[in-house]
């Protein structure tokens, strides 16, 4: 059953009845932000700056894919921070500097990222503790974990073979971190609307009880929902350990809210059964456009943060009108 | 009658997205009369309601109410009318109790304005038993089957005063003892003075109870007149545009020899000792009083209700049941009455629900193959006549009826071996009824077994080849299809000779 | 006071009363009523432990209190920055019956209350690092100034920049003592210059929370919005290595900036001397937490403390830096330390 | 006809009850469980002191997280309420001196600007049709700023700390019973009335139970969301008023966790963050949970390394021991 039909309004009515109808409302307030961001500062709003800030925004858009694939199917991932902070310690501590040991144990970080979010599953699915508290429980025990790993001083470094996905360009002008992003995003994409398994997680959160009485396995699918959120946020941390190079306990983004975050602004309810990859990328964008926009307002951080949520609420209510 | 008219539609259409619902349809509901609505799945009857319960709002045209235009802008305002709604979905709140439920909105205060429970749980124990139903006021919401949740929300449209009462499938959920106490309080409202608007799609109730009968189609009306002038077929002829000619395809024989389906010494939680045989190419109906059991061993065998002893077989193998999914892998396909809690995934669209539990089928490595699954959509979309824009419709946006073809889509071409169906024809019109039955039936002749669960019992002994009937959890007797009665189920379920 | 019964003197070195590391000011404390028996509990309270300077601080406290007999139990407690945490972990320490509390307030203001309860019941407090300090309610304080540390930074700044010029600043977190408080010292330093600071223009301020991620992404931005920046004032942290690696990336010259005496960042700093990179680094010392369990210790043993000492700075400039940077070490380290070089290398050791 | 087929599951009023209670009991024993752990722990855990300090701990989160479970019990939430206790926090430095009447003033500040905080959270949900994730995060960070704002110009006039005797107001005793204990008590009761009691109560239940349904039977849902956020943001505004008493000054920061806690503790009682679900009694077993947690943690010198890892532990194990089957989200 739906609710009330809102008052007519002439350009809702065109919009609603064009085929702009179709593309998500978070690309416009991505766009409008752009238009903003040209008018506070037009150089950062230059091509390069812009492209740029894809980069920035690459560890954030690896863990809030995650974070969407779990938001997808009713939970909550409140894991990701730490999970990015134990990555991030571990892979520089045991690449200690060396090439070579790159590859093996990025994939072990990898690894152990998927093993936590299987963890955070099995909680979930078999022992039936709602996301929210397994979720946080687990992210106090990895953060404790990653303390103790690192006896708080993280040491090791990564080589330059891998800073280079952190923060390289290839061909000058593309980020290695862009096209990191795009080649998760490609498969995340792949996986959520073009698979099997993206259906049922779809499912999942439209309605559980259907889903199982489709005969999707509810658990299968919630698991591997988590495990793919774990791998995600290690991934995260990897990136950001190749942009930042060292290992480090300190790491001052907010994974979780603005994972959260963008996965909401890109259109993902908390109730989940819908959401989408690009929509999450473009909740990632809108956030660094609006760090870019508010660094070239040059306020105090007073000012910042009162003009931050001013901004946020606008740019939501406004696309909110045309989603209704 | 000459008394004047309650309430007069003008005029009104209303269009949605890709739908036109309503064009230019305008009548009149008089002073103390039952006025039926029919007509075809996706008509338009809830449309037009909900636009008389304040829900929506016509893009023209207008309303009258006693002879003054009304604007009716929210179900706020319509009720302060005194028009009062049984929605065709139920609109319940499954945490709160019945009692909650009933008096919404209206729950009555002690001196301090606290809510005063015992008057609460009285006024509303009072209005469950006008209906005879004896729900515990303060039992949970979440704990009532949907027969009763469908009484609880009869009731809850009866608590108020209305001078006009919609009520938009109230039978559908219903059993005949029920829907003959419902009968009772639409006559005494009548004799109130009060006005009726029923919905529903068993042609025999509306005939039975209503002055005046409306027929929608294709969201414009047809024509109203006094039902004594009209006689059934007519009345299907309007709606559906055509004549129907046997509504149940041939009966077929009850089967023979190896069971697709044996069922064995099945003792579970409301259950006992169950032994059945289901064989390819017959209809096997599962009758007896609501809440006795036929239920629960249809959703046993889908594995949703835990075994607690003894087994079940299909073609000869003995096999687990913990999950829908073991089930499925054995051909078997379910559907389920809770249309909306376990039928469709509302928000989802039309192909996403069907495809569902299609899914390994339409995909090669589990990539879904987009267009092995439109094709198939499409196709059953078009046989069963779901009205929708499109396959990408959102479910929720359809009608009643058209969200319970897309449930029957969705299993109908899953090329089910065994085919258990409980309620299947919920909310469906006449016309496409036909072509469901002629669908399960040839499902049937081409080697499939059905178990079908319907209190609808016109339907259960039109289709069946065979009628187990269940008291308290067992089987009490086995009646063939052909000289089935609804005596001697009745007498089967009850243990008594009813009257 | 004789000497040979104080413990500190007797186990460890004494900094308390070292004109180079802690200048007595305020006035002598009787700590008689203090005075107890041993063997002693102490209690810890760091504002904070996700964090390299914090992890120090830790380590160093850790291994005085090794030197010591005396001492049966350091228990040590994180805040996570977080002013409530802290006070429900002053009380709980209440609660536990500690011997002696030393606390690095996350803010001074709201926990004094808190001090004050300890107090009340016997327990006396050192109050270090990080804040101000407050009268009462707390036996000793031990203070770098912040406002000094951030003056220094900027003084260095202004005469780089020959006060004109753009900069742009890196903050820790608006609302914590340390970071407004350093900020206030380079608002001091810019107005100090000839015109009152007329010619040099904060172009934007950012808080980085002195972490290098955030730090690197605000210069970022700043460097995409600015074309002419011509310093960088940064509180610390690892936020001026990642201004550094910025600039780099972007492909602008390197200007002077601002740091501290971390690791990570003195080395970046070292690597690029030669082409002409300028910076300083102030130092908010981690032998701290030593000092203030020696300060506890005396409390315990009765001997008289100062109310307050004023912990000595060292400006790290371009030519001292050699003294302090070590390269075989990881970036995590700080390298204005009392950690014995085993312990050190233990903790801080690259394995390459 | 003989059988009452209508009612086939005859359960008795009161065994239902206690199926309707399981939760919030078992939440309790878990409490209960963690209270006996915790007094056979340490010789501590049970004395006076002790329980004094907790309570005194735990005042402001209890207000904040009564507010918080009227938001989650309609399938909202809001992360504003740390920033309205920073926010009150420095804006009472600036008002509550000697003066008797600055106290009165104090108050009405503190609990209006909470009112209003909510009110725009309210309006900003009903009517932008925003979801409530997105407004209090945005609402979290304007307050978040106006609380840096009212601290610098402090810095600048030096308008001095709250006064003491205003402190005691709050962290005194009244007689035997220590005030934080009634600032406890009193409004968890009179929550647990307006919930369980008052029809717009159990409005609050019904619109996280079903919105659509709510709107449909003819009720003002709005003005039942509306309501639910004011009452969010004065419990916040009153949790910052005693935080300030309780440190005798403000901060601008002092409120950050609090939001996040609070969520904690209200969905460890067992309240469903999609709705419908809990009760006050729940929420005040899941504060307490986490505020013994955290003390018998610190009264048995775990490291922190160490306490994060247990306490992550200890708080799944809690969720696990009474997890209910079928509800994964
Ligand atoms: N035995 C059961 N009876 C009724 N409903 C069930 C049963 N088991 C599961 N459900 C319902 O189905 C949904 C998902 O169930 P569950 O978590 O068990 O996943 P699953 O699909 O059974 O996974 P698996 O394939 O691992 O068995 C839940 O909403 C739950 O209420
Ligand atoms: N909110 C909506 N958005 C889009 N289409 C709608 C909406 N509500 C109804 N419709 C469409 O309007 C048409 C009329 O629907 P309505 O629910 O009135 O049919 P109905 O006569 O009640 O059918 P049924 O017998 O199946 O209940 C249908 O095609 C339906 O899909
Ligand atoms: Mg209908
Ligand atoms: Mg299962």
């Amino acid at each position: 059953m739906t609710s009330f039909t809102p008052t007519t309004n002439g350009i809702l009515d065109l919009y609603r009845r064009s085929p702009l109808r179709h593309v998500q409302p978070v690309v416009f307030a991505l766009v409008g932000m752009v238009i903003v961001l040209a008018l506070v500062s037009p150089r950062s709003a230059e091509p390069a700056n812009l492209i740029n800030l894809v980069r920035q925004g690459g560890p954030l858009a690896l863990v809030a894919i995650g974070q969407t694939i779990v938001m997808i199917s009713g939970g909550l991932d409140l894991s990701v921070g730490s999970v990015v902070i134990l990555a991030d310690v571990m892979a520089a501590q045991m690449i200690s500097g060396q090439e070579e040991r790159v590859i093996p144990v990025v994939l072990l970080v990898l690894g152990i990222g998927a093993l936590i979010g299987l963890a955070n599953g099995v909680l979930v699915v078999l022992l039936r503790v709602t996301p929210f508290i397994a979720t946080l429980g687990m992210n106090f025990v990895v953060f404790g974990a990653a303390l103790l790993y690192s006896g708080g001083a993280p040491r090791g470094d990564i080589p330059p073979n891998m800073r280079f996905w952190g923060n390289g360009f290839i061909a000058e002008v593309i980020p290695a971190a862009a096209v990191v992003l795009l080649l998760v995003a490609l498969v995340a994409w792949f996986l959520l609307s073009r698979t099997t398994f993206g259906r049922r997680l779809t499912a999942i959160g439209a309605n559980r009880r259907v889903a199982y009485l489709s005969g999707v396995s509810v658990r299968r699918v919630t698991l591997l929902a988590y495990g793919l959120s774990g791998l995600l946020a290690s991934a995260g941390g990897l990136l950001l350990v190749a942009f930042v190079g060292v290992g480090t306990l300190e790491v001052g983004t907010d994974f979780l809210l603005g994972s959260i975050a963008a996965s909401v602004i890109g259109g993902t309810p908390f109730e989940g059964g819908k959401g989408t990859v690009g929509g999450t990328i473009a909740g990632v964008l809108f956030l660094m456009v609006l760090y870019s926009i508010l660094t070239a307002l040059a306020l105090p951080v007073s000012g910042r943060r009162i003009a931050e949520g001013l901004i946020i609420l606008a740019a939501v209510a406004l696309y909110a009108r045309a989603r209704t | 009658m000459t008394s004047a008219p309650l309430l007069s539609i003008e005029h009104i259409s209303k269009s949605f997205p890709g739908v036109r619902a309503l064009a230019d349809v305008s009548f009149e509901v008089r002073t103390g009369e039952v006025h039926a609505l029919v007509g075809e799945n996706g008509a338009g009857k809830s449309t037009l309601m909900k636009i008389l319960a304040g829900v929506y709002h016509p893009d023209s045209g207008g309303i009258r109410w006693q002879g003054q235009p009304v604007a009716l802008r929210s179900p706020a305002e319509a009720q302060r009318l005194g028009i009062s709604i049984i929605y065709q979905e139920f609109n319940l709140l499954p945490d709160l109790t019945v009692a909650e439920n009933v008096l919404l909105n209206r729950e009555p205060r002690t001196r301090w304005g606290m809510i005063d429970w015992r008057a609460l749980n009285e006024r509303t124990r009072q209005l469950l038993g006008d209906l005879d139903t004896h729900i515990d006021p303060r039992a949970p919401l979440h704990d009532l089957s949907v027969a009763q949740q469908q009484i609880v929300e009869i009731v809850k449209a009866l608590a108020f005063d209305a001078r006009l009462l919609i009520m938009d499938e109230p039978t559908a959920a219903l059993n005949p003892t029920e829907v003959g106490h419902l009968y009772t309080m639409i006559e005494r409202l009548k004799q109130r003075g009060s006005s009726v608007i029923f919905i529903s799609h068993r042609l025999d109730e509306v005939f039975h109870i209503s002055d005046t009968i409306t027929v929608l189609k294709d969201g414009q009306h047809v024509g109203s007149a006094p039902a004594s002038s009209l006689t059934r077929e007519e009345v299907v002829r309007r709606m559906v545009g055509r004549q129907l000619q046997d509504i149940f395809p041939a009966r077929l024989p009850p089967g023979s020899g190896e069971p697709l389906m044996e069922v064995r010494g099945l003792q579970g939680p409301r259950l006992r000792d169950i032994d059945l045989r289901l064989h390819a190419g017959e209809i096997l109906g599962l009758a007896g009083l609501e809440g006795h059991g036929q239920r629960e061993l249809a959703r046993t065998l889908f594995g949703i209700e835990p075994i607690q002893r003894g087994e079940v077989r299909i073609r000869g193998q003995a096999i687990h049941l913990r999950h829908p999914a073991d089930a499925m892998t054995h051909g078997v396909a379910f559907l389920s009455d809770d249309r909306k809690v376990e039928g469709v995934a509302l928000t989802l669209g039309v192909r996403e629900n069907i495809g569902l539990p299609n899914l390994d089928r339409f995909s090669r490595m589990t990539v879904v193959q987009d267009t092995l699954e439109r094709a198939a959509c499409r196709q059953i979309v078009e046989t069963l006549s779901v009205k929708t824009p499109g396959i990408e419709q959102p479910v929720r946006l359809l009608s009643g009826g058209n969200q319970q073809k897309t449930v029957l889509s969705k299993w109908l071409i899953s090329e089910p071996r065994v085919l258990i169906f409980v309620e299947p024809t919920r909310g469906i019109d006449v016309g496409a009824k036909v072509e469901i039955y002629r669908l399960i039936h040839q499902l049937a002749s081409q080697g499939a077994g059905v178990l079908m669960v319907s209190s609808d019992l016109l339907e259960l002994l039109g289709l069946s080849s065979r009628v187990l009937v269940l008291r308290d959890g067992a089987i009490t007797a086995e009646l063939p299809g052909a000289t089935a009665s609804e005596e001697s189920i009745m007498l089967a379920a009850t243990g008594v000779h009813t009257g | 006071q004789d000497a040979v019964e104080d413990i500190v003197t007797e186990y460890s070195t004494d900094y308390l009363n070292d004109e180079t590391l802690a200048v007595q000011e305020g006035e002598e404390v009787d700590t008689s009523a203090f005075a107890k028996e041993g063997p002693y509990t102490i209690g810890f309270i760091n504002w904070s432990t996700a964090n390299s300077w914090t992890v120090q601080i830790d380590e160093e406290i850790k291994h005085e209190a090794s030197l010591y007999p005396d001492i049966e139990e350091l228990i040590t407690v994180s805040s996570d920055g977080d002013v409530n945490k802290q006070i429900t972990q002053i009380e709980d320490m209440i609660s536990l019956g500690v011997d002696v509390l030393l606390v690095i307030p996350v803010a001074t203001e709201p926990i004094l209350p808190a001090l004050e309860l300890a107090a009340e019941q016997g327990i006396p407090v050192v109050v270090f690092a990080s804040a101000p300090p407050a009268e009462d309610s707390q036996v000793t304080t031990l203070w770098a100034d912040q406002v000094q540390f951030g003056r220094l930074q900027g003084d260095f700044l202004m005469e780089e920049l020959g006060c004109e010029g753009n900069i742009i600043v890196l903050n820790g977190l608006a609302g914590i003592a340390t970071s407004d408080l350093r900020r206030q010292g380079l608002q001091e330093a810019i107005e100090a210059c000839p015109d009152g600071g007329a010619n040099v223009t904060v172009l934007a301020e950012e808080d980085a929370l002195w972490a290098y991620d955030q730090g690197k992404l605000a210069v970022e931005r700043m460097l995409a919005a600015f074309p002419e920046i011509d310093g960088v004032w940064s509180q610390g942290g690892a936020m001026t290595q990642g201004a550094i690696d910025a600039f780099e990336a972007a492909g602008r010259d390197l200007v002077p900036m601002t740091g501290e005496d971390n690791n990570g960042f003195m080395l970046a700093w070292q690597e690029r001397m030669d082409d002409g990179f300028t910076a300083i680094a102030a130092s908010e010392p981690t032998w701290q937490s030593r000092v203030a369990l020696q300060a506890g210790l005396r409390i315990l043993q009765g001997i008289p403390v100062n109310s307050f000492y004023r912990l000595q700075v060292p400006t790290i400039t371009g030519e001292t830096l050699e003294d302090y940077v070590r390269p075989e070490y990881s970036d995590a380290y700080w390298t204005n330390s009392l950690l014995p070089a085993e312990v050190a290398d233990e903790i801080y050791g690259q394995e390459s | 006809m003989t059988s009452t087929p209508l009612s086939h599951s005859p359960t008795t009023s009161r065994s239902r009850w206690l199926k309707g209670q399981r939760d919030v009991l078992l939440i309790w024993a878990i409490l209960v469980v963690l209270v006996i752990i915790a007094s056979l722990a340490s010789d501590r855990f049970l004395t006076p002191f002790n329980l004094e300090r907790v309570t005194a701990q735990l005042t402001a989160l209890t207000l904040v997280a009564i507010g918080q479970t009227f938001v989650l019990l309609t399938a909202g939430i809001d992360l504003s309420v740390g920033s309205v206790v920073s926010l009150v926090g420095t804006l009472m430095v600036g008002i509550i001196t000697d003066a008797p009447e600055s106290w009165l003033l104090g108050a009405v500040v503190a609990l209006g600007v909470g009112a209003l905080v909510g009110l725009v959270n309210g309006l900003a949900v009903t009517r932008l049709r925003v979801s409530p994730f997105m407004v209090t995060l945005a609402t979290l960070s304007v307050v978040q700023g106006l609380a840096l704002l009212v601290f610098d110009l402090q810095r600048d006039s030096a308008s001095g700390s709250i006064t003491r005797a205003f402190g005691e107001v709050f962290t005194g005793s009244l007689g035997p019973v220590p005030i934080p204990l009634l600032l406890i008590v009193v409004p968890l009761f009179l929550s647990a009335l307006v919930l369980r009691q008052t029809p717009f109560g159990r409005h609050v239940y019904a619109l996280g139970s079903n919105e659509n349904a709510t709107r449909l039977s003819g009720m003002a849902t709005d003005r039942v969301k509306l309501m639910v956020y004011v009452i969010s943001g004065v419990m916040a505004g009153f949790a910052g008023l005693y935080t300030a008493a309780r440190t005798l000054s403000g901060n601008p920061l002092i409120g950050e966790s609090i939001a996040f806690e609070s969520i904690t503790a209200v969905v460890l009682g067992g309240v469903s963050l999609m709705g419908g679900r809990g009760s006050i009694l729940g929420t005040l077993a899941g504060v307490l949970i986490i505020g013994v947690l955290s003390n018998m943690l610190n009264l048995l010198r775990v490291p922190s390394d160490y306490q994060y890892v247990l306490r992550g532990v200890l708080l799944v194990v809690a969720v696990m021991l009474y997890a209910r089957r079928g509800r994964l989200a």
